[in-house]
């Protein structure tokens, strides 16, 4: 409560380092006698308790978030009775599944379809000790950030074919055998995607690779030059598929499959793969972020500036990070946006079909943009203005033309208000 | 074709073979012999004036002395349509299968099975198709009398003289 | 980047790691245990299969095609991870300005490196592994249905 | 004392609390990987085996993160759980003649034999490692170890034929398996 | 608790490789023997970190290791395929009956 | 080890043994249940398929789950009191199960419709067309895992519904057409309804192309997946959207019109492999998605030429005098060539009727078309196919 409450009254920023205060403002004197190897850990701790805290709130919002986007794509309305709009939806559905009967199949292996949830949580769970917020508010700026992305991000897979496997259900064991190949052959796009990023930052790490990319917008490295686009895409659509979301949702899809690799879960065990399915949302959209849309940066270079300059300027710095909070939370959430808007948008493809596109499609694109990326980056260090500009222009075609067709719609939806003759 | 051509058609090339026409059908029925029909439906079939292509319905009618079995044909080409019948011993019904013809006859000729117990010489797979397996007699015959109970599912609506009860949600 | 500072990041993974077992272990064999009911039923705990009884065991051997897509990942996950010190170093190898010697030598390094898998991977595209299902006599069946048309037509007419 | 300030003198240098927790995670992860790889001498189900071997096997990429070989300990997780452990269970789904989850391995009639080869090999090895008088280096690593870097240094300086010999093997790796699979399957 | 050193490591190479060398002699299903094979080759790259770490101070042990990672993935990947193959010629992957049954 | 004789017995966990024979290398077959509790079935459909992995070998379907007998029940029922049961067979076209009892009868019992009625069967058969055909539509999509497409469809299926119920009080079990016309005549008011549904519906259709039909991902999925061939299509006696989408155009409101079907002027929908092979899924499913134009084509049509006049002589609503004989008489439903074949032996009741339900004919095709499809392809087929699934097991 007492933790809340600080963390609350001092703001989410600088969430962590007001918990320090607090812990030293509680023991004052006596913090010299606590050893250092019990602190530090308790720290880390109230980290993780940051982060439950947001992947929980974030869970809750991108489950009623996805509700109402795909209510309102659908011309419906969505959850409305609980809560404004039907806000804390999610919450009592939270509450109704923890009060489910958890069944184990007779035959199913007890043991390991036990430890699937918890490997599948505990594989997406570390990820966010890498996700940053803001230059303050970040767990750890590990040095090797996006190498241990690709690494802990593997760990997933293992669950669900223990999940799958554990079940004894030829459902299961089906959408397992799917989920392991569709997620392992999706890493291969991801891989090359990071090694393109590493190659351009020249560092794994997150905070560096976002500095890299600051000041003007064109400093992005999607912008980087044309070949970054489609490395974009291929990350974005690997992405999507590590996610196990729409189109590229085989392992549960649930006209085909009931429910594919947890159909015998029920109640909690449930809602913790749901719940590291939302969290691994976050993390991919979060990182595509950093990768390519320059993470915190907002891409005007005055601003930056008048942002980073906060010497001696304590409120500056509160200011500055809390735009920047702003300004990432904001891309993830439209990249998460994005998501949703596919997954309502398009039909499943099968096996065979995702398959090709990763194997046939998004590797042999994804290493030729890398190659030229090196030779562009070999022949102009630090990128070429005419090539970002070419980029800007070639790209921004399809953007615009989707750009109109937003617009079409939404315009659309107003003339539609407009009392017509009839 | 009209009907009496199609008639013409098949008493030219089969004869005797042809029993005789219903009148009391709307439809061109024709009666034939369950030797001969396997016979007649190819040649309903291949005969390029005829070219019965399309199998509607295979079905049987209980006239408690006897039960027939009826086979509705289609032309999609020449749109006209014929309706060969069998006459089956009530007690044993008999009927050579026209499945090697028309496939479509397959399930058509289960249910009928199914329903009035006439049994298919020839079909490949002749095992009841809407009841249970294990279910006993043929609902469709006449004298078929509902089972008073199956797996221990009474049949409450058979117990004499009883109303059907009243419909209580609450138990 | 000291050794300490990087136990120091990695402890908070190991923290996170281990808090994210405890919490789903107290979600779900604490908090749920005592708020969900627990009704014995022995149909409940059968495997589902859309309402009938299984018919046979959900043994199932797979298919060889699976063992190819994970053969080509493994590979190539082992490419990445062998370029991954290469990207690292290229922008300090590659020279400040201009490709100078080493920064050619390097970026050719690693595209013959990339090249040679390619090459692989073309051998395996071409040979069909990385095909699904395998086109049957689908134009044969598409010849056979056009004959059909033509021939209902010649009868209409 | 600023707890801020102890955040980042502990962050700068090696401090009681990293000497206090090393050991913990050393054993930790010792006992992870020693545990499960005997426990795969043990358990019969050869899918349970997989997943023992995975974890054994993280925990031995713990244990490089615990040597500063961090580069390594990613790769090391990423190549083998997220790649070997796959193939072998694909593996298994592949060649199994009864039911896995009865999937019963029989030993062969060497259990004493491998025990007893084991304990040999084991004592033999902890004899030599304990009386030998290894030489110590006092500085293990630079401060300011970049190991990625480092290893990329090394692979395109020292290493650059091993490094492409390591293509040319992986590429025939993947056809000669390729083959390999593509036969039998052929034959089936 | 003591300060962990070399002889830790190598003693703990020692051991799993002892125990990989045991999987390979007890256990008859072909896949296992790999799995025993795997954990040679990771008790051997521990001890290459651990020396490296200990007594030259250098990444050349890690660079050694790498390449011992990819060794064990390509020969996984081909051992698993002859594994296959063996199954599909002899019905059954049990390494001694196998053997046997050379011709 | 010899060659495969050696059969072992292996342990089951659930008690028994199963014989396991050493199998060869890439095939084991694996029996799976796919319904009759399973989302994509469309109902309580059983099939079980023999997969090789994830390729369908073989499959069986099995049928029955929703018998209710209604051909033994109608035979002690009198003439009128039949509408309700057929009804409840093809619950998404219910009107015209009414239709095609209702002329069957009329047609035994030379019953004079008047030709209003023959109008208003028209537009509201077109219309139960319209509905049906949405739902087909929709729920494909949602096979295929659109699910914007699925919802959208209902919006405008829920129109219709809503006109259906303002017309005979119902939403699904209309048992609105009987022998000798209609049970209740069209307002103005509801005519005028109609005519703008179709206003509203027609540019709804082209929605629906865009977001569904000339997806890329939807033509990937169902572009030569189950491709039928005409003669096999014949063969197994398919009708409606499945022969046409074989290339065929049989319409019977063409070939044998009933009602005043010869008065209006509409085209009939055939497969040309647009996207793919002739017959495929996306075939099948494209006819249904242009029969809707069709249909709104045959409704404003009529709704510009309905005559005044009776829709029922009142007396016809009570019972039909039916005389001696059989007939046998089918009708264009959405699904295909629904049959009704009566026999009478001049009692108040029908003696015998026994109806040629359309999917009941379609659905037996699937073993045939599904060999060779993966898994996730059975789901699309089935789709397809459009069954329902108390017409399949009445």
């Amino acid at each position: 409560m007492i933790f809340g409450g600080t963390m609350l009254s001092n703001g989410l920023v600088f969430a962590r380092y007001s918990l320090a205060e607090w812990i030293q403002g509680l023991l004052g004197d006596r913090l010299e006698m606590i050893p250092e190897w019990i602190l530090f850990p308790l720290l880390m701790l109230a980290g993780c308790l940051v982060i439950i805290g947001f992947i929980t709130v974030f869970a809750l919002f991108a489950i009623w978030m996805e509700r109402k986007v795909s209510a309102h794509m659908q011309c419906r309305l969505g959850p409305m009775e609980v809560g404004f709009h039907g806000a804390l939806q999610t919450i009592a559905d939270g509450v109704k599944l923890l009060g489910k009967e958890d069944i184990v199949p007779r035959h199913a292996d007890k043991l390991l379809h036990y430890l699937a949830p918890i490997i599948v949580f505990a594989g997406v769970f570390p990820l966010f000790v890498v996700v940053p917020f803001s230059e303050k508010i970040l767990i750890s700026d590990i040095n090797l950030g996006l190498f241990f992305v690709a690494a802990v991000g593997a760990v997933e897979v293992v669950g669900v074919i223990m999940a799958g496997w554990a079940s004894n259900n030829k459902w299961s064991l089906f959408g397992a055998m799917r989920a392991a190949t569709q997620l392992v052959s999706y890493e291969i796009p991801l891989g090359l995607a990071f090694l393109t990023i590493i190659l351009l930052a020249g560092s794994f790490s997150m905070v560096d690779i976002i500095h890299q990319q600051e000041g003007w917008l064109s400093n992005w490295f999607l912008f980087h030059n044309p070949f970054m686009p489609i490395i974009f895409l291929s990350f974005f659509t690997a992405s999507l598929a590590e996610c196990k979301r729409a189109p590229f949702d085989l392992p549960e899809a649930e006209s085909e499959l009931v429910s594919g690799f947890h159909t015998e879960y029920s109640g909690m065990k449930f809602s913790i793969f749901f719940l590291a399915e939302y969290a691994a949302m976050y993390v991919v959209c979060a990182i595509a972020a950093v990768m390519f849309l320059g993470g915190w940066s907002t891409g005007i270079k005055p601003l930056e500036a008048w942002l980073a300059d906060s010497a001696g300027n304590p409120m500056r710095e509160v200011l500055s990070n809390t735009v920047h909070l702003v300004v990432i939370v904001t891309k993830s959430m439209f990249l998460v946006f994005v998501q949703m808007w596919l997954r309502w948008t398009l039909p499943r493809i099968r096996l065979d079909q995702i398959m090709h596109v990763c194997l046939k499609v998004l590797l042999p694109w994804t290493m030729v943009a890398m190659v030229a990326t090196s030779a562009i980056e070999l022949c102009w260090p630090g990128g070429n203005m005419v090539l970002t500009a070419l980029t800007i222009v070639i790209w921004s075609i399809p953007l615009l033309w989707t750009l109109k067709a937003i617009l079409d719609m939404t315009v659309g939806i107003f003339l539609k208000f407009v009392p017509s003759g009839r | 074709m009209t009907s009496e051509e199609i008639l013409k058609r098949l008493q030219d090339q089969f004869g005797e073979a042809i029993l005789g026409t219903d009148d009391s059908s709307l439809n061109l029925t024709v009666k034939v012999a369950s030797e001969t029909l396997l016979e007649i439906s190819r040649f309903c079939r291949d005969d390029s004036s005829l070219s019965f292509d399309l199998l509607s319905l295979v079905s049987g009618v209980d006239w408690t002395d006897r039960i027939e079995s009826v086979i509705h044909l289609d032309s999609t080409a020449h749109k006209h349509h014929l309706v060969l019948k069998v006459d089956c011993d009530h007690e044993s019904p008999r009927c050579p299968s026209v499945v090697e013809i028309w496939n479509a006859a397959d399930w058509h000729e289960r249910e009928t099975y199914d329903m009035f117990g006439i049994i298919y010489e020839g079909h490949p797979n002749l095992v009841r198709i809407l009841c249970a397996e294990d279910w006993e007699g043929y609902p469709l015959r006449k004298d078929y009398l509902m089972p008073d109970e199956y797996h221990g599912i009474p049949n409450d609506f058979q117990q004499a003289g009883k109303r059907p009860q009243k419909y209580n949600p609450r138990g | 980047m000291t050794m300490a500072s990087m136990y120091f990041d990695y402890a908070n993974v190991a923290v996170f790691f281990v808090f994210a077992v405890v919490f789903v272990i107290l979600n779900i064999s604490v908090i749920s245990v005592i708020l969900r009911p627990t009704v014995e039923n022995d149909q409940k705990d059968t495997t589902y299969e859309c309402g009938e009884p299984s018919v046979g065991s959900s043994w199932v051997r797979f298919d060889m095609r699976f063992y190819t897509v994970a053969l080509v990942f493994l590979i190539f996950d082992v490419e990445v991870a062998f370029l991954y010190p290469w990207a690292v170093v290229f922008k300090d190898l590659r020279g400040a300005i201009g490709g100078s010697a080493t920064g050619v030598f390097v970026f050719l390094e690693a595209a013959i490196f990339l090249l040679i898998l390619f090459v692989g991977l073309i051998y395996v595209w071409k040979r069909g592994d990385l095909d699904w299902v395998k086109s049957s006599s689908a134009q044969e069946v598409d010849a056979r249905q056009r004959q059909m048309i033509e021939a209902k037509d010649e009868v209409r007419l | 004392m600023n707890i801020l300030n102890t955040l980042s003198i502990l962050a700068a240098a090696p401090s009681e609390a990293t000497a206090i927790w090393l050991p913990v995670f050393f054993w930790t992860f010792a006992l992870v990987s020693v545990l499960s790889s005997l426990a795969v001498l043990v358990v019969k189900d050869i899918v349970r085996c997989a997943f023992l071997i995975m974890s054994s096997l993280s925990g031995l990429a713990g244990l490089y993160l615990l040597l500063g070989a961090e580069f390594l300990a990613f790769t090391q997780i990423m190549v083998y759980v997220g790649g070997i452990l796959i193939l072998i269970l694909f593996g298994v789904m592949l060649t199994n003649r009864e039911p896995l989850l009865i999937k019963r391995m029989k030993a062969t009639g060497l259990v004493a034999p491998g025990v007893l080869a084991g304990l040999i090999l084991f004592t033999a090895i902890g004899y030599s490692v304990c009386t030998v008088d290894w030489k110590v280096t006092d500085q293990p690593l630079p401060a300011d170890a970049d190991t990625p870097a480092r290893i990329g240094n090394a692979l395109m300086s020292d290493f650059i034929l091993p490094f492409e010999m390591a293509s040319v093997l992986l590429l025939v790796a993947l056809v000669g398996a390729a083959m390999a699979a593509r036969r039998g399957g052929a034959e089936g | 608790m003591m300060t962990i050193g070399l002889t830790h490591y190598l003693l703990l190479g020692g051991l799993l490789f002892s125990i990989g060398m045991a999987i390979i002699i007890i256990k008859r299903n072909g896949v296992a023997v790999l799995m025993g094979l795997e954990l040679l080759l990771n008790a051997a790259a521990l001890n290459f970190i651990a020396f490296s770490h200990y007594t030259v101070g250098d990444v050349r042990g890690q660079v050694v290791a790498i390449f011992i990672i990819m060794l064990a993935a390509a020969e996984a990947a081909v051992a698993l395929a002859i594994v296959l193959n063996i199954f599909q010629h002899f019905k059954g992957i049990e390494v001694d009956e196998v053997s046997t049954l050379r011709d | 080890m010899g060659e495969a004789t050696n059969v072992t017995e292996v342990p089951l966990p659930q008690g028994g043994t199963v014989a396991v024979k050493p199998g060869d290398f890439r095939t084991e077959e694996m029996l799976l249940n796919i319904g009759p509790q399973h989302p994509s079935t469309h109902g309580v459909l059983r099939v079980v398929v023999r997969t090789d992995g994830e390729i369908i070998l073989d499959s069986q379907v099995h049928i029955g789950y929703l018998h209710r007998c209604f051909e033994k029940v109608v035979e002690n029922v009198t003439w009128t009191q039949v509408t309700p049961y057929t009804d409840r067979m093809d619950y998404l076209a219910s009107m015209y199960n009414n239709l095609g009892y209702s002329l069957a009868v009329e047609k035994l019992g030379d019953v004079e419709v008047p030709e209003r009625a023959s109008y208003i069967r028209i537009i509201i058969g077109e219309l139960q067309r319209i509905a049906s055909h949405l739902m087909s539509v929709g729920t494909y999509g949602l096979d295929v895992g659109a699910i914007t497409a699925f919802l959208y469809c209902f919006r405008d299926r829920e129109i219709t519904l809503r006109i259906f119920e303002e017309v005979c009080g119902q939403r699904l079990n209309y048992n609105y057409i009987r022998p000798g016309g209609v049970s209740g005549d069209l307002t103005d008011e509801m005519l005028k309804k109609i005519d703008d549904f179709i206003d509203y519906f027609l540019p709804k259709i082209d929605e629906i192309d865009n977001l569904l039909s000339m997806n890329g991902i939807f033509i990937y999925r169902t572009a030569g997946v189950g491709i039928l061939p005409l003669d096999l299509a014949l063969d197994y006696g398919c009708t409606g959207p499945v022969l046409r989408g074989s290339g065929l155009a049989r319409d019977l409101r063409k070939d044998e019109p009933y009602g005043l079907y010869e008065q209006f002027d509409f085209d009939v929908i055939t497969g040309k492999g647009e996207k793919g092979q002739l017959g495929d899924c996306w075939d099948r499913y494209m006819i249904r998605v242009r029969e809707m134009r069709e249909s709104c084509k045959i409704i404003k049509q009529a709704l510009a030429k309905i005559p005044e006049g009776k829709f029922i002589e009142p007396k016809l609503l009570k019972n039909v005098k039916v005389k001696k004989g059989e007939s046998y008489l089918k009708v264009e439903n959405p699904r295909g060539e629904l049959g009704y074949y009566i026999v009478s032996d001049g009692k108040k009741g029908p003696y015998r009727c026994s109806v040629r339900a359309p999917s009941f004919c379609n659905i037996a095709v699937l073993p045939e078309i599904s060999r060779g499809c993966m898994v996730a392809d059975m789901v699309v087929i089935i789709g397809s196919i459009d069954i329902v699934m108390g017409e399949v097991d009445r």
